[in-house]
């Protein structure tokens, strides 16, 4: 009986330990999440600004386009 | 007591797994949304190293119809 | 006896289970954290290089908003 009590214990204190672990790595999972989050949002607008840049470069490279025939 | 203390950790031990399971699922959903991610990454240094050589025809061009273009107004000055 | 001898070591395959689990998913996590990182500087550079690139088209707009008035 002695040992089964010991055996129950030793259960607890490892099913507490792995208990403890497991919030962590929920924590650490959470945290990249959210990190992978904001990058998600900053390739967004990387993507965004490149559509700007180029919509702006069009207009310069119609422009130029002419120019020769012009002299 | 300790067929209480018994069941209870079943119970602990059965919701440890099943988190663990949750947790598992996503990391690999993480570690997909990583390739992703990866995927858009080389698509924009594809985009940016086209606009950048766009930029510099441009540049090129430019400059080589303003150096005609000051040419010609000085021989028109003459 | 025999048939709790054969609980008690399945019991402590669980737990031995899990706690490999754990580590496993802690490792996959480090994983995750580490090609974030390298992401995020990757990300950085993009956004520094972007900049370059938008801040040489601004002379080149402006010349070429001249440009019609030269001609």
């Amino acid at each position: 009986f002695t040992n089964q009590a010991t055996q129950v214990n030793a259960w607890d204190s490892i099913l507490l330990k792995n208990g403890e672990k497991i919030v962590e790595l929920n924590k650490a999972v959470e945290k990249v999440k959210t990190d992978q989050s904001a990058m998600e949002k900053e390739l967004e607008f990387i993507a965004a600004q490149h559509t700007e840049l180029e919509e702006s470069i069009i207009p310069l490279e119609q422009e130029l386009s002419k120019m020769p025939q012009q002299i | 007591e300790l067929k209480t203390r018994l069941s209870c950790q079943e119970n602990e031990t059965a919701n440890q797994v099943a988190y663990l399971a949750m947790l598992e699922k996503e990391i690999c959903d993480l570690k997909q949304r990583h390739i992703n991610t990866t995927a858009k990454v080389m698509e924009h240094r594809r985009k940016f190293s086209e606009l950048s050589h766009r930029i510099l025809r441009i540049i090129v061009k430019q400059e080589s119809t303003r150096k005609v273009g000051l040419a010609l107004t000085i021989d028109e000055e003459t």
